[in-house]
């Protein structure tokens, strides 16, 4: 037994200014100012500088865009995920249906791209919220299952009825005017996915969705139909998929069945898990790490996949909380031993 | 016709069994989701060839080795990464899920690919069951799916391990309280999972060739039908197993074949629009008692 | 004998146990009383090594950090260390509170998963002890846990923890949602148990009345220390704790 | 005890009866709730006291018979929709928001459509600064409104200030009738006495309500009518006294004791 | 330039599936040979070519396309290769980077895999904008209506084969094999008792070999490329099926096949889609090429898109030297009027449709190869020109 005099704890604390910045209209000083707004700062300029410093190297620019891409997938898995208490194993189906959609608006009623990725986005987001209407009832694996087999089912009934092109799906699809229109188009919406989500998430309405996660009895309790507010939910998310599929396929020209692969609902995942969960900022984060590293590694050719699989394995085992729940504690606390 | 249907529908019913029963037994029952397990039971083929081939050890001694080694990994896949995150669901797939890949593409890598690997069959002949020719290592898949079921059903409902796991995967901490030692138990669901997933690849691979790609294929059957049979329910997965095992021939004897995966996906999601919780699950109106 | 010595536990920064002491002789009848939040329930976990457990995950989660100090002993030896696994093994049983039982088995199931440390002939033995004990579960065998009312749960889980043998049977809350008559039955049992089952026992109560007739020995908390300790004569001798815990009467 | 009963019926409930497979939990049971009352349920365990409300709420549908509130049927429909007719409960184990501070609990059936209906709270129901009517309701329901109890996260609350937010979920929806499973269950002796004055508060502002309880010396005090179930089925119904001394009460649920 | 800078050849390719390991090594030894020879003549400059392989991953279940474009897009714009040959594999994958190699101007001759007529259908439809693919290997109409045909043919003549079963696998390129087939054979008089689509990834063929047992089928129309083949072969085996199985099985390609099928291939008649993937001899160079491949690989070419892989280097390298450039649009030119005898006849394109241009002489055009396993070997029997056996029947088909 130790004595009395050698009982030490490591305590954590709140810092200072992060306990005095707390209400906004308690700041008053640069430093405070500073203190809370470095970290967004950091991740815009980060982005927005982004396709300056890539335009030499064009490969590095489409990387980029990559990230964006898988961030806004992600950004659609942790909302839905960590907020509604929906894990959906389908992120696939939303971005394939928004690909599908644009394409078919740009080659067969020759939209613009322009008009094709909203319109895509918003008749996307209807289709996949009334598809996914029957399973809101589902809780926990059972619902994971259901939209796993989504994206599964639509690719099938391509194949099968050989419709929207088949197994060879749309070619020639237009493409963006210019590097730069590209790659602010999609990090301006990321951006707006990103903050728009944060902000809807902290106000009332938000606050009911993720009320359901916590409980739904007490949500149907309280007067408030917990299938609406689900489908409320999961439109918003579909919107945010469907839009990553919608631009996606005006980038590279073409849509298949592949736009509906297992990949496309994994990654996300992972990209969540690393980035740091129910956080909506992690998963950016993550996606910043998980698409880099796979493009570093494709020319280890299929070693690509194992060395992928062990550091995201690593990841999650020995950074389970994720980085940004870390970095954030970090932040804003301090540690220090004790005495008792 | 209608006894082809018969005899093949059992024959593809028991292999989704054989395939399935690992998982479900560590996911169903135990509520471990281990991802791995077509991974596991890949690389149990490739480590039996292995032994068989390139050690030239007897046959027997090949397939014993190969399934306790399917054991040790399912042992080492507790340790190293599911305790370290249990009680994480999302955390745990994937970390399973990414360890599967690195035993899959590893294989891969490491040159084991196309369909030139293959098993022997324990026997080569036929014999005509309801004079409708079935070879004998499908017989053995037959007998030794149902013995897995038999035995599966002893164990958890007749053994005190069998108790433990059930206690574990329902309330870990209040298993604790009763003395049972949660990751030991773990353990040893993972490793038993993992050796019925070696199991099935031992009876299943010599009908074919050692292909990589299985375990993706594998993974996803087990999935589907722990789940649509309702987690924690032997019964259900059986009977799962049946339902889709038998859809798909249905559909290829009586339907356009093509249609065949339409269907199948299609009778998982409405059986779950229809019963939240699957065939024999509870799932659903316990979590929504009040 | 149990004796818990100088326990204190953190949660992150608050303190939920400070500096308790507690000693539980064999035989004895030790009630532990307190309003919400007292830590009467960290105490029962602190006991029987369930903080430990939890402790752990929240380390891997990365969540709050549990910072435990002081020292249990069991019988002379020092299991401040064992996992609550361990200390089942050595008798030290706990019956938790808000019940826990295993939802989806049967009640037969979730007392014989009760029974995992018990021979067959001691597992029956008791079963059949409990179904005296509680007649309403005669009915119920066959039930699915998960589905029974608040009280039957409760009753599941007092069985439950009978099964597993104990030498220590830590009951935290364990009239919680009773009839008044199953509340008497409870209660009247604890001698029963210490008499005929030879199992000394430590219960938590904010509602203390039912109880503290049958109690040798009990500990007043509050805030997380002990404010109060004596004979049942003691406390009941004492105006403000007989009004606070034993209601007006 | 309440004064505000009238006799004009508010909730009537005609034979209900719910079955699980062979279990019979609610059988034959028929209650007429007036304005204004507050009805203790009491029973031994799994006598269906918590299945009748179930049923009631909508969170069962009934295997049989009809219940009615303000005359309309309502047997069958949604939960919501039920508590969005003004008929509110309170869970036999407590389902608060875990991960959300206390106030922020009381934001959600705020924003419900009832509330922005019949709201009128102050600041105003739709556009109104909810999080400060959610406060007043704590304060209201024995939250110091100055201390830091409302803006702590619910998963870290005691169970007595458990037990009140979920009245406060309640009485967020302007209630015309609140259902309390066990809400004394699990108090010390002197949170149960904090939290009668405030039950008998609420029935003088014309609130029904339904009590079921096994605290019956506190049950006593606020209710004016009680009703026992024993094994599904209504055994006696009426004044506390009579249906106190009622034999089969006696047997079944009190047990040999006096003392209750 | 300097004078010894490499022509960097990127090759797309699904290195961990036959059809992309084989193509990698044709490459290979046609680079090697080669740049043994003292490299490219590029207008009077002396090159050698380089290679950058990278994975494309496209046969693999579930992955998406854009792996495959992602990988192309790496090879031209990270590793400014001149000049791509070999893939993507699959089919969709192959059209989903037409649009890359226009928006890069890029030569890219495909090699391996892709079947499908939409390839050149596509180019030949859009000729200005994707002037710059090309394939050198054949494709499935063609090869059913030209060469299919009169194998089947063959055994009706000879061994009066004429009820036909139809297996094939639910894939584009494999389903429209199975109606071309099935639509030829009718109208030349065949029978077909039963034409059947199985899924990918099937692992029973029972019931489908039942029924052929029933109907009394003498040919098993096969088109097939997942490895589960293995097991309809071991099945038709074990049922000692009197109908012989003919078509196009990926499993039943390569070489070690025989010894991991424990011989359930034993006269399974198997195209290869190009002569040379099989000892043959249709040219004197088919041989030349067969023995280079198992010196340097220690194998027999092993299936398809092993000469056609090789072959397209040295298209490549006749096409730079006429032109005298790198430059894309020559390139182009040069290949439009390319004409070179080869490993499998004669290396000509279609000017539009940048397709080879097929033949069943190898003195006119690119001639497939089929092959029958006889007692662990791949005997080459047709066409004609390339035959160094010939086609026999299992004993127990012959009562
Ligand atoms: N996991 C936890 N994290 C943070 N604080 C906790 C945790 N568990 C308990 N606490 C806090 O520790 C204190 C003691 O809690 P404990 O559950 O031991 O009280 P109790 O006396 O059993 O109360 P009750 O009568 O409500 O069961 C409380 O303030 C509680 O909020
Ligand atoms: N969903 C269900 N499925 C099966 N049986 C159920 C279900 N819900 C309740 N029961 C059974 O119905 C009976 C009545 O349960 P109920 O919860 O209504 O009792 P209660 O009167 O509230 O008891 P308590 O006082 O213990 O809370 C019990 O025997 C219970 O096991
Ligand atoms: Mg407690
Ligand atoms: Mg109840």
């Amino acid at each position: 037994m130790t004595t009395e005099t050698t009982q030490k704890r490591r305590e954590r604390i709140d810092r200072g200014i992060k306990v005095r910045s707390e209400s906004l209209y308690a700041l008053n000083s640069f430093e405070e100012i500073a203190y809370l707004l470095t970290p967004r700062v950091l991740l815009i300029a980060a982005f927005v500088l982004m396709p300056l410093i890539l335009s030499p190297w064009p490969y590095w620019g489409r990387v980029g865009l990559s990230v964006c891409i898988l961030a806004l997938l992600s950004i659609s898995f942790d909302f839905l995920a960590n907020y509604v208490g929906l894990v959906s194993l389908g992120g696939a189906f939303f971005y394939g249906v928004g690909g599908y959609m644009a394409a078919v608006l740009n080659t067969e009623l020759g939209l613009p791209p322009v008009l094709s990725i909203p319109v895509a986005t918003l008749l996307g987001a209807g289709f996949c919220t009334l598809a996914l209407l029957p399973c809101l009832p589902l809780r926990g694996i059972y619902f994971a299952i259901v939209t796993l087999m989504y994206p599964l089912l639509m690719t099938r009934i391509i194949e099968a009825f050989d419709i929207l092109g088949g197994t060879e799906g749309f070619r020639g699809i237009d493409g963006f005017s210019g590097f730069f229109t590209e790659q602010y188009g999609l990090i301006l919406a990321m951006f707006i996915a990103l903050f728009g989500l944060r902000r809807f998430v902290n106000m009332d309405g938000g606050l009911v969705i993720r009320a359901v996660k916590d409980n739904d009895q007490s949500v149907r309790a309280s007067g408030i139909s917990v299938t609406r507010t689900k489908a409320k939910a999961v439109f918003l998310a579909s919107l945010t998929g469907c839009f990553a599929g919608a631009y996606y396929i005006h980038m590279y020209s073409n849509v298949g069945i592949s736009s509906f692969a297992l990949d496309l609902s994994i990654m996300p995942i992972a990209a969540t898990i690393i980035g740091g969960a129910g956080t909506l900022v992690g998963p950016v984060l993550g996606a910043a790490i998980l698409v880099p590293l796979s493009e570093f590694l494709r020319d280890f050719g299929s070693l690509r996949i194992v060395v992928y699989a062990l550091v995201l394995t690593g990841f999650v085992v020995f950074r389970s909380e994720g980085l940004m729940n870390y970095m954030t504690r970090k932040y804003q606390q301090v540690e220090r031993w004790v005495k008792i | 016709m209608f006894y082809d249907i018969l005899v093949y529908g059992f024959i593809q019913s028991a292999a989704l069994i054989l395939m399935a029963f690992g998982f479900s037994l560590v996911y169903g029952v135990s509520r471990l989701p281990n991802f791995a397990h077509g991974a596991i039971y890949v690389f149990t083929g490739f480590i039996a060839w292995a032994l068989f081939n390139t050690v030239g050890l007897p046959y027997w001694l090949s397939v014993l080795l190969s399934i306790l080694a399917s054991g040790g990994i399912g042992v080492l896949i507790y340790y190293v990464i599911l305790r370290r995150v249990r009680g994480m669901e999302v955390s745990e797939v994937i970390a399973t899920y990414a360890i599967g890949l690195v035993f899959l593409e590893g294989l891969r890598y490491a040159g084991f690919r196309g369909g030139t690997y293959t098993l022997p069959v324990a026997s080569d002949g036929v014999s005509f069951i309801f004079d409708v020719p079935v070879d004998h290592q499908r017989v053995l898949l037959m007998i030794l799916g149902f013995a897995m079921v038999a035995l599966i059903w002893l164990l958890t409902k007749y053994t005190r391990m069998g108790r433990a796991l059930k206690g574990m995967a329902q309330d870990e901490r209040a298993a604790m309280m009763l003395g049972i030692d949660s990751d030991a138990t773990a353990a040893v669901a993972v490793a038993l999972g993992s050796m019925l997933a070696g199991v099935a690849a031992l009876i299943i691979f010599p009908l074919g060739s050692l292909v990589v790609e299985e375990g993706y294929k594998v993974l996803i059957y087990a999935i589907a039908v722990c789940v649509v049979g309702g987690l924690g329910s032997w019964a259900g997965t059986v009977i799962a197993a049946f339902v889709l095992g038998y859809s798909q021939y249905m559909t290829v004897a009586y339907g356009k074949p093509h249609f065949q995966m339409v269907v199948m996906l299609l009778a998982i999601i409405a059986t779950l629009i229809v019963r939240p919780s699957g065939f024999f699950g509870k799932q659903k109106q316990l979590e929504e008692r009040v | 004998m149990l004796e818990a010595r100088a326990v204190m536990v953190f949660y992150e920064n608050m303190l939920a146990l400070n500096n308790v002491n507690i000693t539980c002789p064999d035989d004895g009848v030790i009630g532990v009383f307190g309003a919400n939040s007292a830590g009467k329930s960290t105490l029962m976990y602190a006991l029987s090594g369930i903080i430990l457990d939890i402790q752990h995950k929240e380390r891997m989660r990365g969540g709050e950090r549990i910072t435990l100090f002081g020292e249990v002993v069991h019988d002379g030896e020092d299991i401040t260390k064992l996992k609550a696994h361990q200390r089942a093994r050595r008798g030290l049983v706990l019956c938790p509170e808000r019940r826990r039982l295993f939802p989806e088995s049967s009640v037969a199931e979730n007392l014989s998963i009760g029974g995992h440390l018990a021979t067959r002939a001691e597992a029956k033995e008791t079963f059949d002890f409990v179904m005296d004990l509680f007649p309403a579960l005669k009915k119920l065998t066959r039930r699915a846990a998960g589905f029974l009312s608040g009280g039957e749960q409760q009753m599941v889980a007092i069985g439950r923890a009978l099964m597993a043998q104990p030498k220590l049977l830590l009951l935290d809350e364990p009239l919680l949602g009773l009839a008044p008559s199953i509340q008497h039955t409870v209660v009247e049992s604890i001698p029963h148990i210490r008499n005929e089952r030879e199992i000394s026992v430590i219960v938590t109560e904010q509602y203390a009345r039912p109880v503290i007739p049958y109690v040798d020995y009990a500990y007043i908390v509050e805030n997380g220390s002990t404010v109060m300790e004596g004979t049942r004569e003691e406390l009941l001798g004492n105006p403000d704790i007989k009004a606070a815990y034993f209601g007006c009467g | 005890m309440s004064t505000h009963h009238t006799k004009e019926p508010i909730l009537e409930i005609r034979s209900l009866s719910k079955h699980f497979g062979g279990v019979k939990a609610v059988d034959d049971v028929s209650l007429t709730v007036n304005r204004g009352d507050v009805v203790g349920i009491i029973g031994p365990n799994g006598s269906g006291k918590t299945t009748l409300i179930n049923c009631i709420t909508g969170f069962l549908k009934p295997t049989k018979g009809t219940v009615s509130f303000h005359g309309k049927d309502i047997t069958g429909k949604k939960p919501h929709k039920i508590a969005d007719m003004g008929i509110n409960r309170t869970f036999q184990i407590m389902r608060p928001y875990f991960s959300m501070p206390a106030y922020k609990n009381l934001v959600i059936p705020l924003s419900s459509p009832r509330a922005k209906r019949v709201g009128g709270w102050r600041g105003g129901g739709k556009h109104g600064d909810r999080d400060t009517v959610a406060v007043d309701i704590l304060e209201e329901l024995g939250f110091e409104r100055d201390s830091r109890v409302p803006y702590k996260m619910a998963g870290t609350l005691p169970t007595g200030y458990l037990k009140r937010l979920e009245l406060g979920r309640c009485l967020a929806l302007r209630p015309e009738l609140i259902i309390c499973d066990e809400v004394f269950s699990g108090l010390s002796a002197s949170e149960i006495s904090s939290l009668v004055p405030l039950i008998e508060k609420l029935n003088g502002q014309g609130i029904t309500m339904i009590m079921i309880e096994h605290r019956l010396a506190e049950l006593f005090r606020v209710a004016n009518r009680v009703m026992a179930l024993s094994y599904g089925e209504k055994v006696t119904e009426g004044e506390p006294d009579e249906v106190i001394n009622h034999p089969k009460v006696r047997e079944a649920y009190l047990g040999s004791e006096e003392d209750f | 330039t300097n004078a010894a800078d490499p022509i960097k050849l990127g090759a797309p390719l699904s290195t961990a599936f036959l059809y992309g390991w084989d193509a990698e090594r044709g490459i290979k030894l046609a680079v090697e040979e080669i740049n043994a020879a003292g490299g490219v003549d590029v207008g009077g400059e002396k090159r050698p070519f380089s290679v950058e392989v990278i994975d494309t991953r496209d046969l693999e279940p579930g992955v998406p396309v854009d792996d495959a474009i992602k990988a192309v897009e790496k090879l031209i714009l990270q590793k400014e290769v001149d000049f791509l040959v070999g893939g993507p594999v699959r089919s969709e994958a192959a059209l989903a980077v037409l649009d890359l190699l226009n928006k890069h101007k890029k030569v890219s001759i495909v090699t391996t895999g892709v079947l499908s007529p939409a390839y050149h259908k596509t180019i030949a439809e859009n000729y200005d904008k994707y002037k710059y693919a090309f394939r050198i290997s054949n494709e499935i109409v063609n090869i059913i209506v030209k060469e299919m045909m009169p194998v089947f043919e063959k055994f009706r003549a000879d061994f009066g084969l004429e009820r036909v079963h139809i297996m094939v696998q639910d894939v584009a390129h494999a389903r429209k094999s199975g109606e071309v087939v099935d639509k030829f054979l009718t109208k030349a008089g065949f029978t077909v008792v039963s034409h059947d689509i199985y899924p990918t990834g099937n692992t029973d063929f029972a019931p489908g070999l039942l029924k052929s047992r029933r109907e009394n089928a003498d040919v098993l129309f096969i088109f097939m490329d997942m490895p589960e083949t293995a097991i309809l072969l071991k099945q038709w085996k074990s049922f000692k099926l009197k109908s012989l199985p003919f078509g196009f099985m990926s499993a039943a390609e390569q070489p070690d096949f025989w010894e991991a099928s424990k011989g359930a291939a034993e006269y399974a008649v198997v195209d290869m889609i190009n002569g040379g993937n099989a000892p043959a001899e249709i040219t004197p160079w088919t041989m030349k090429f067969v023995n280079a491949y198992k010196k340097m690989w220690n194998k027999e070419p092993e299936g398809y898109g092993t000469s056609s892989s090789y072959m397209a280097v040295y298209a490549l390298k006749d096409a730079i030297e006429r032109a005298g450039t790198l430059e894309s649009d020559k390139v182009v030119t040069a290949l439009e009027n390319i004409d070179l005898m080869g490993v499998y006849g004669r290396i000509r394109f279609d000017k539009k449709s940048h397709q080879v241009i097929p033949s069943t002489d190898p003195n006119e055009g690119a001639i497939t190869g089929m092959i029958q396993w006889q007692d662990g070997k791949r005997v080459t029997f047709w066409p004609a020109a390339g035959a160094v056996g010939e086609l026999m029947l299992p004993p127990w088909a012959k009562e």
